[in-house]
């Protein structure tokens, strides 16, 4: 039934293929790491595991050339519109290749590893691969891609969950991770069936142009729209899709947790974000009533729950990784309402913050851990006075995340506020919403320096806390750039604005 | 100028940054150079303002320049942004009469704040980089032009506070320390929405970009008719009004959201009193004089009223409050609740006796209330307890101390040839001669028996008479036979000593010397003061 | 400038001058530094007495005065009202020089005599200083020209006599009374700031002249009842200070300063510095408001009178009198008698003075013994002080041949003629009760004389314990009175002490004032005090229309501007009938002229009842002084007896009117319980206000330990308790089990779903 | 009757339907993590006859391509989910999913 394509036509494809191989360099070379990592991971089995350490930083730090080249390629579609190339696009590719690259050097401070595990192996070639997999689903413009970049990322999502094989809430925190994960991808895709069953098309400018064309059934369209959500909103952790996510941030090791709640949630909005802006956007009340989807509502429901759970569940936690948990799921509800009102650059601004302050408090976390061996807030007390400057950094981090300047989180509050008000009195309402969670949001974060400065360790122990020198100048930094960009935060907004472009929009942003 | 005066002290503090935390004297002398250095800028933009520029909103041709003095403007962040128009923030400093009269006031009373932390002993280092860090912040907010620029100082300041009292407080501070945070966190982030909003609102007449200017947002025709709080907008611009006066209000602090104050106050060590009291609680009513009355001017006229009325109930309650606390910092921490309330009660009088008068209060209140804690710190220092009656006779034993507590008690109460009654005797013609006010003012004049109510009794119950049963120190005869007092573990000098008259004299001479004659500060404020209540007027609305 | 404004700021200047001296320098200086005050206030004296004479003697013009003033704020150009000044400035005019040189005298006085009383006092150098003070704001509100100086004066005063009545700051009766005063004061004062503010609040100035002058132009813009409240608010300031009924209740409490000062500031200058002020605002009063002031004026003589009769402080007693005497002045100018009211002022003034500084001698020679059932016999061991005593008693009591007769005389002419004019009925009762008054006065000066210096010594009979207990507690006199405490040897006092007491008796007698012994209105001060014309025509009901027909001219008196307006003033119809009236009693009312029919009317009537009161008064002194007589000298009366008789009248009287009791049972203890209330309200409420229930919170608290105590405490707000409730509860739902999160997620969907279901439907 | 007789899109999806319900069936309340497991199967098999089923009536290949990557993954999430379980059974002793809830709140 099906005729087999004539020579021409297989000419065609070849060349069509030839051509978009150009396109998709920075992915190859990200797919050679990957393997490259695993050959010297067999043959330099034993040794010290900092040599593939090295090799996935110097290895992603490399791609960003090739990602660079990339700006002087003319935004379009490639590989028969299975994926796209445009600025929308390479924003996220360095997003990830950062993260990665700094999901790394996390690890690399990190002694719970020294402890728990005794080779690094495949963890940098799932890091690795898991940056390809970011990266794919920030590019891709079919759903086929989408559903097979998804799961790229959450198979080595589940895996770097557990790698701590040994420990009962890493593994437990995998098991978690994968039941939830499963099942909502497979609502997704079951919801994608049904996209594909009312438009006949799998890419999404395709698909918008159908819908566009002869609408749709509209109960069908929101029935599936709603699955597909289920998906993405399980990759962002807005609530209610949010479950997974404190106990596969408490379980897993620290660096992937703050992996997963910076990279991926940022792959999952991206994918959110070019689902709905390219297949069904909507500029006003018309279009969605031709698309047949309100989708404004939904994600306004889906960005306040989150913000006021996430918040004021956060007040109850008492160990400092699962409260960062809840601050990401209440900081997923903050980036919904940019999407919300589709501006793009307000979005991107606030996951650059969002990226800088979530790591940094994630990585200062970490560095205290292996002083204290614990994330309790309890024995955070008066650490304050033994490593000065972690505290002070952490304070810095925390204080960004409640969006106070001159730190960059206000920056991103900022234009996130902007965006909802330049819409008029539209959406006042919302952004009282954010503004009360985010007053909430204080007392919780300053929880932990209230516990490092305020309160006299319980034993006073005279064993020096005295960091590296190495960790300390990275942290410095971070917290550095933290508030540098809170008072210049010039390059940020123009790198954001100028990502915002993406290909296949046919509504204007604003 | 305005760039050094508000940054000396966030230098001060790198350096004392690069100090090690050993060299405490250092770190103190640092420090105190800044303050003082702090202090000659300000003595010289107070020489060098001309009192006849009146400021406020723009001079000529929409530029603030020929209204504002010592301006500073420097286009910080001017992007083309794709979501909403251009976004233009400026560095934008400068200061007109009601600005250079604070501008002073900062700088003398965080100077006589590091002077009064020199007991501070805990972590040093810390302490003084927060202190530098604070002053900053409250030097920057009192010449911020642009509001932008204004919300990021005014934030800046909460968090060394926290810490400021969360570290060094008292032995309830982390409570003090999250309440006062909240609080004014709380009045804060609503601001920023109306800030945001107002940027959509208000076009520069210069440039034609939207603006955070507060010099273009005073200016009415600026506005952009149909926007979120263009002029059309009526319903809108009464919620903005109100949202920013409860942001600024809880800072002053008005009724009902004072109750972070006594609990600040109590905890936090007395420099940081003397700061929160001196400066911080001006800052609520300078942003309602800067802010929140120019760029809504109708909503203002509106709720004189309402403004008069909270006023009249900060003087009152603040006053009977006062009269009934038996820890000496809590009812001075009263005290300032009372006397903000005519600051508040000038304010709505609307007119220029009024305003002037809460300006001038505005200014006296620093100087008076920093004496205030200061002399409470002495005793607490001494003593180790400030619970009133565990005093007596004080005046028999501590002759100095006692006279100088006297003379601030009584400016306290407003006593003619001290600066306060000025200020009050301002405020209640302003608000009587305005027939809005006039009943508020009416009521309002209990205060002043209830003020020398507690003042008195609290001087009675403490210095005078003899010494009570349990009373916080020993009489014990002396080599020379008469009586000599003696506190527990307390080794310096019982009467004053040099450090803590080098405080109290300055703050001391100034209060009385404007009390005899105010023109130094007066004069600078009059041709501000006027101009305002000249935007403010109705007849001004109605030609918008 | 003129050269008596100068002299006269010199004067002002001077006792500010010892102040600051005396106060940071006197431990360093010779006999602390008491030659220093005595030296200034000679030489303010001196300069006070040559403008007296130039003014008065030398070169006496009814309408003289002569101002100056400099702006001291300039509020710029103020919008809707123009430039805008506040303005400093003195006045001097005819009874400006006479309270000048009145003040200074007293207060010179009291300096020397302190020399005596105070010596070896270890605060001996500041109480000169605070004498200097006070001496500097008392001549303050005498020479201020504008109703905000004299404000401020005003509480200068008050400062300086609460530091006074406090000088013995250790006594804990003496912290005590100066509170009460300078409490009692504040309550006046914020009646008259209102006033004040009512007056500034139309003309948006303070000077008396401006004020005046727009009164009379009829540019009051609020109704007459604002401008008669305005007349009472301003007389509350005299309430408080003068202590007129009901804030009467400081003054006696004040006695416990040093007794000088009670001669200088509770008897002499401060308390008649309320009359003083009323008399300044006396053109602007409403006859609404003058009635108001002439009641008070009534009740406070009586009131005080009858108190007076059974205090057995020789210092209370005193005191008292000087209320029910300071009632006469207020109620001499609520009448409109306003030249014997003042005239009365300076009499009393040396008089009183004279009595305290005796009574100071006495308690001096008795070691601080106050209470007269233990004194006696003491004519023989202090002629000087008995002689003196006793003049100045017989001129409050108001014999004839003493300044007392012929002010209190004129009063209460005064009150007389103003029931007549006022139509009789309840006026009648001002006169009455200031005859009846008078005879008490009679009688409990006789008492006071007669349980003083007559019989034998009593103190044998006193209770020993008390008495130490009473002067140990200020110090050093205790040790200056053990010094000869063993021998009970009272002697009269040193000269430094009784040449005071010479000078103020021989200034009680009538040839100082008035050559002829039962008129005072013959008199040089009578004659040179006129009662000057009102402003208010447009308030005066009776004959508004006319006044305000030639507004203008009444300024003839008050605005010298226009000083060749007054003979002008001679034409007015007013003038005419006063000049028919002045014709039959046929006497010369020194050219000056009443512009205001009513006070016309009540002048003349005055005159006309002049003999009458002579003769009443003379009876109710004769009966008053018979009636001491009759208990304390002949016995034939036994005073306890009738006392308890008539304990419950003996009790209220006794207890003075029980205010003391009164106003702690309702103003103070009221004020307290309110203040104790709010703070709880504050505490307990507002800051639990915000979050709807405190209550709520706490409990909350309670129930979960677990949580952090200082959120729920700490965020006293609204998140507080909601937030953490629903945190509470939404954290349950991460159960743990991920099969629960997975039929969430399938109940999310499906929720979803049904919404908008229902969305698409309806 | 040519409704029943001819078996059209309808049928198809109905069976995939109900497969989603079992899927989610077994999911929701088998306790047995290989069964999770297998109900996961079942949802992404339901997926498949979609796809099929579409793309037989609608034309084109892009359903039979995504069809055979869905069984692609499917094989390759049982492959580490598996691994997982086994995890999980070595810690845990046992993999009823219920038990391992040490994380919670």
């Amino acid at each position: 039934m099906f005729e087999l394509p004539s020579g021409a036509e297989i000419q065609g494809i070849i060349a069509t293929l030839k051509a978009s191989v150009g396109f998709f360099i920075p992915e190859i070379y990200l797919s050679v790491l990957f393997m490259l990592l695993i050959v010297i991971d067999l043959v330099a089995k034993g040794r010290k595991n900092n040599l593939l350490a090295i090799t996935t930083l110097v290895g992603l730090a490399g791609s960003t050339l090739f990602i660079f080249q990339q700006h002087s390629l003319p935004p379009g579609e490639l590989f028969f519109g299975m994926y796209v190339l445009d600025e929308f696009a390479l924003f996220f590719k360095y997003f990830f290749v950062l993260s990665g690259i700094i999901a790394v050097i996390v690890t690399m401070v990190d002694e719970q590893f020294d402890r728990e595990v005794k080779s690094m192996g495949e963890y940098y070639a799932l890091i690795v691969a898991m940056v390809i997999g970011m990266i794919m689903m920030a590019s891709s413009a079919d759903l086929l891609m989408i559903f097979l970049s998804m799961e790229l990322v959450s198979f080595t999502g589940y895996i770097l969950a557990g790698y701590f094989k040994r420990n009962a809430r890493s593994s437990e925190a995998a098991l978690k991770y994968l039941v939830y994960g499963a099942v909502s991808s497979g609502l997704m895709v079951y919801g994608f069936s049904l996209i594909y069953g009312i438009t006949a098309q799998t890419n999404l400018i395709k698909i918008s142009h159908e819908l566009a064309a002869h609408g749709s059934d509209s109960l069908v369209m929101i029935f599936a729209s709603l699955l597909v959500l289920a998906g993405f909103g399980y990759k962002i952790g807005a609530v209610p899709f949010h479950f997974w996510s404190p106990d596969v941030y408490e379980g897993s090791p620290t660096p992937i947790t703050a992996y997963l709640s910076v990279a991926s949630k940022a792959a999952g909005f991206a994918l959110l974000i070019r689902f709905f802006y390219i297949a069904i956007p909507h500029g006003g009340l018309a279009v969605e009533n031709k698309l047949g989807l309100d989708w404004v509502t939904l994600l306004i429901i889906l960005s306040v729950s989150s913000m006021i759970y996430g918040n004021v569940v956060a007040l109850w936690q008492k160990n400092v990784k699962r409260l960062l948990a809840y601050s990401s799921i209440a900081h997923a509800g903050y980036l919904l309402l940019g999407i919300i009102v589709m501006n793009n650059q307000a979005t991107l601004l606030y996951l650059l913050s969002y990226f800088l302050m979530n790591f940094g408090a994630f990585y200062v976390v970490i560095l205290i851990a292996n002083k204290t061996g614990s994330e309790n807030l309890e024995d955070y007390r008066g650490l304050g006075i033994k490593m000065p400057l972690a505290g002070a950094a952490l304070t810095v981090f925390l204080i960004s995340l409640v969006g106070l300047p001159p730190t960059v989180g206000f920056i991103g509050k900022l234009y996130i506020f902007s965006a909802l008000l330049s819409k008029g009195s539209l959406y006042i309402g919302i952004a009282l919403v954010g503004i009360m969670t985010s007053v909430i949001s204080l007392y919780y974060y300053m929880l932990i320096p209230l516990n490092m400065f305020l309160r006299e360790s319980k034993r006073p122990d005279d064993k020096s806390m005295t960091l590296a020198v190495a960790p300390q100048i990275f942290m410095t930094a971070l917290m550095i750039l933290t508030l540098v960009f809170g008072i210049f935060f010039a390059p940020l907004s123009d790198f954001a604005n100028y990502s915002s472009a993406m290909f296949g929009m046919t509504l204007p942003l604003h | 100028m305005l760039s050094l005066i508000v940054f000396l002290p966030i230098i001060a503090g790198l350096v004392i940054l690069a100090v090690p935390s050993s060299q405490k004297q250092i770190i103190r002398i640092v420090s105190l150079l800044a303050a003082l250095a702090q202090g000659v800028l300000a003595v010289l933009i107070w020489k060098g303002y001309n009192p006849a520029l009146p400021g406020i909103t723009a001079g000529p041709g929409g530029s603030p320049l020929g209204s504002f003095q010592f301006v500073e403007k420097v286009p910080w962040i001017s992007l083309h942004l794709g979501g909403f128009g251009s976004l233009n923030i400026e560095y934008f400093l400068g200061v007109d009469g009601i600005s250079v009269t604070m501008v002073i006031l900062t700088a003398l009373v965080s100077a006589i704040g590091v002077l009064s932390s020199w007991t501070i002993q805990k972590q040093v280092k810390g302490y003084f980089i927060l202190y530098n860090l604070l002053a900053s912040a409250m030097m920057g907010c009192f010449v911020a032009l642009d509001f932008f620029l204004f919300y990021v100082f005014w934030e800046i300041m909460l968090l060394p506070m926290y810490f400021l009292i969360g570290i060094w407080g008292g032995p309830n501070r982390e409570y003090a320390a999250i309440k006062f945070f909240l609080y004014t966190l709380f009045g804060s982030v609503f601001m920023l929405l109306v800030m945001i909003a107002l940027y959509f609102s208000v076009l520069d007449p210069v440039t034609g970009n939207h603006t955070f200017s507060l010099v273009a947002m005073a200016t009415q025709s600026n506005y952009i008719k149909d926007a979120i709080l263009g002029p059309d907008n009526v319903m809108w611009r009464y919620v903005a009004f109100i949202v920013l006066f409860i942001g600024f209000a809880i800072k002053v602090p008005m009724f009902p959201f004072h109750t972070w104050l006594p609990d600040a106050h109590v905890e936090a060590p007395t420099p940081i009193s003397v700061i929160l009291a001196g400066v911080l609680l001006k800052l609520g009513t300078y942003g309602m004089i800067r802010i929140n009355f120019p760029l809504f001017p109708e909503v203002f006229h509106a709720s004189m009223y309402v403004i008069g009325i909270f006023g009249a109930i900060n003087i009152i309650y603040g006053a009977l409050c006062a009269l009934a606390q038996q820890d000496l910092k809590k009812m001075v921490a009263y005290s300032s609740i009372s006397h903000m309330g005519y600051v508040l009660l000038g304010l709505s009088a609307g007119n220029s006796e009024g305003m002037v008068g809460a300006l001038y209060q505005m200014f006296n209140h620093g100087t008076i209330t920093a004496m205030l804690f200061l002399l409470v710190g002495v005793i607490y220092d001494r003593a180790h307890t400030r619970q009133i009656d565990k005093f007596g006779g004080l005046a028999s034993y501590m002759p100095v101390y006692a006279a100088v507590v006297t003379v601030a008690w009584f400016a306290s109460l407003g006593l003619p040839g001290l600066s306060g009654f000025i200020s009050e005797a301002l405020v209640f013609v302003g608000a009587f001669s305005s027939p809005t006010t006039r009943y508020i003012a009416m009521v309002s004049v209990l205060g002043i028996v209830f003020g020398a109510a507690y003042l008195l009794w609290s001087l009675q119950r403490m210095f005078l008479g003899t010494r009570k049963a349990d009373a916080a120190y020993d009489l014990q005869i002396g080599t020379d036979g008469h009586e000599h007092i003696h506190f527990h573990d307390w080794k310096g000098k019982i009467d004053l000593d040099g450090r803590e008259l080098a405080m109290l004299v300055p703050l001391l001479l100034i209060t009385l010397f404007l009390g005899i004659y105010p023109m130094p500060v007066l004069g600078m404020l009059t041709s501000s003061i006027n101009k305002l209540v000249q935007v403010l007027s109705p007849v001004v609305m109605s030609q918008m | 400038m003129h050269s008596l404004i100068q002299l006269s700021i010199v004067v002002l200047l001077l006792p500010l001058l010892s102040f600051v001296i005396l106060i940071f320098f006197n431990r360093r200086l010779p006999r602390r530094g008491d030659f220093i005050g005595l030296g200034i206030l000679g030489t303010a004296f001196g300069i006070s007495a040559y403008i007296f004479w130039s003014v008065i003697v030398q070169a006496y013009d009814p309408a003289f005065r002569i101002a100056w003033d400099f702006t001291w704020i300039d509020l710029g150009n103020v919008p809707g009202v123009g430039p805008l000044q506040i303005k400093m400035g003195v006045v001097i005019d005819n009874l400006t020089a006479i309270m000048l040189a009145m003040v200074t005298l007293i207060s010179l006085l009291v300096h020397l005599y302190s020399t005596g009383y105070m010596a070896g006092d270890k605060n001996y150098g500041r109480y000169f200083a605070f004498l200097g003070i006070f001496t500097f704001s008392m001549l303050g509100i005498v020479l201020s020209d504008n109703l905000f100086s004299i404000y401020i004066f005003w509480e200068l005063v008050g400062l300086s006599s609460y530091l006074l009545i406090g000088f013995f700051f250790e006594k804990d009766s003496a912290a005590d009374a100066q509170k009460k005063a300078f409490l009692a004061n504040r309550v006046g004062d914020i009646g008259m700031w209102l006033g004040i503010l009512i007056l500034y609040s139309q003309f948006h100035t303070f000077s008396f002249e401006q004020i005046y002058a727009n009164l009379a132009a009829g540019n009051f813009g609020l109704s007459n009842a604002w401008l008669t409240a305005a007349g009472i608010l301003l007389f509350m300031g005299c309430v408080g200070k003068s202590a007129q009924f009901p804030l009467h209740v400081w003054l006696p409490d004040a006695m416990e300063g040093p007794t000088p000062v009670s001669a200088l500031i509770h008897a002499a200058t401060m308390v008649a510095a309320g009359v003083y002020f009323v008399a300044r605002i006396f053109i602007m009063l409403t006859p609404d408001a003058l009635h108001v002031i002439a009641f008070i004026g009534a009740c406070t003589a009586f009131m005080a009178a009858t108190i007076a009769i059974t205090q057995n402080d020789i210092k209370r007693v005193l005191a008292y009198s000087t209320v029910s005497q300071l009632g006469y002045m207020v109620l001499g100018l609520g009448v409109g008698a306003y030249s014997a009211a003042l005239f009365h002022l300076v009499t009393h003034a040396f008089f009183k003075a004279c009595l305290f500084l005796g009574s100071g001698a006495i308690i001096h020679a008795m070691h601080h013994e106050q209470d007269m059932r233990w004194m006696g016999g003491l004519r023989k061991h202090m002629p000087w002080t008995f002689a003196t005593f006793t003049l100045a008693t017989l001129a409050l009591a108001g014999l004839p041949l003493t300044s007392g007769f012929l002010s209190k005389d004129a009063i209460l002419a005064g009150a007389i003629g103003f029931a007549k004019v006022e139509g009789g009925g309840i006026y009648y009762l001002i006169p009455v009760l200031g005859f009846f008054s008078a005879m008490l006065t009679a009688f409990y000066m006789g008492r006071q004389i007669w349980l003083v210096f007559f019989g034998d010594s009593r103190t044998h009979l006193k209770p020993a314990d008390t008495s130490h207990q009473a002067h140990h507690a200020h110090d050093t006199h205790a040790t200056h009175a053990d010094a000869h405490h063993s021998t009970h040897a009272v002697h009269e006092v040193s000269w430094n002490m009784r040449a005071p007491l010479v000078i103020l008796a021989a200034l009680s007698i009538y040839a100082v004032y008035s050559p002829d012994p039962l008129d005072g209105a013959k008199g040089w001060f009578m004659k040179m005090i006129p009662t000057p014309a009102t402003v208010v025509g447009a308030a005066n009901p009776q004959k508004g229309a006319l006044l305000t027909s030639n507004a203008p001219l009444h300024l003839a008196s008050v605005v010298p501007s226009s000083e060749t307006a007054a003979p002008a003033l001679a034409a007015t119809p007013v003038a005419a009938e006063h000049a028919v009236a002045t014709a039959e009693h046929g006497e010369a009312k020194g050219g000056h002229i009443y512009s205001d029919p009513r006070q016309a009317e009540i002048v003349h009537a005055g005159h006309a009842a002049h003999f009458t009161a002579i003769y009443i008064s003379s009876i109710m002194v004769a009966l008053g002084i018979i009636m001491a007589f009759v208990v304390y000298v002949f016995k034939i009366i036994d005073p306890e007896k009738t006392a308890r008789l008539i304990r419950p009248l003996y009790l209220f009287s006794l207890n003075k009117w029980y205010w003391d009791e009164i106003y702690d049972a309702t103003v103070i203890k009221g004020s307290m319980a309110l203040a104790k209330m709010l703070s709880w309200f504050d505490a307990k409420v507002v800051d639990g206000m915000v979050n709807g229930v405190a209550l709520l919170v706490k409990k909350f608290a309670f129930l979960n330990d677990s949580f952090d105590k200082h959120v729920v405490d700490g965020m006293v707000n609204f998140t507080a308790f909601t937030v953490n409730t629903t945190g509470a509860v939404l954290r349950k739902l991460q159960t743990g089990k991920v099969q629960t999160y997975v039929v969430m997620l399938l109940l999310a969907v499906f929720g979803y779903f049904i919404f908008y279901f229902t969305r698409l439907i309806y | 009757m040519e409704q029943l007789t001819t078996i059209g899109l309808n049928h198809y999806l109905t069976i995939s339907a109900f497969l989603l319900g079992f899927g989610l069936f077994a999911v929701m309340t088998r306790k047995n993590a290989i069964v999770i497991l297998m109900g996961v199967e079942l949802i992404l098999n339901a997926a498949n006859i979609n796809f099929l089923a579409f793309s037989k009536y609608n034309g084109g290949m892009e359903g039979v391509m995504f069809a055979l990557f869905i069984i692609v993954i499917a094989a390759a999430e049982a492959a580490i989910a598996l691994a997982i379980v086994i995890n999980i059974f070595k810690i845990f002793k046992s993999v009823d999913v219920s038990t391992v809830d040490t994380m919670k709140e």
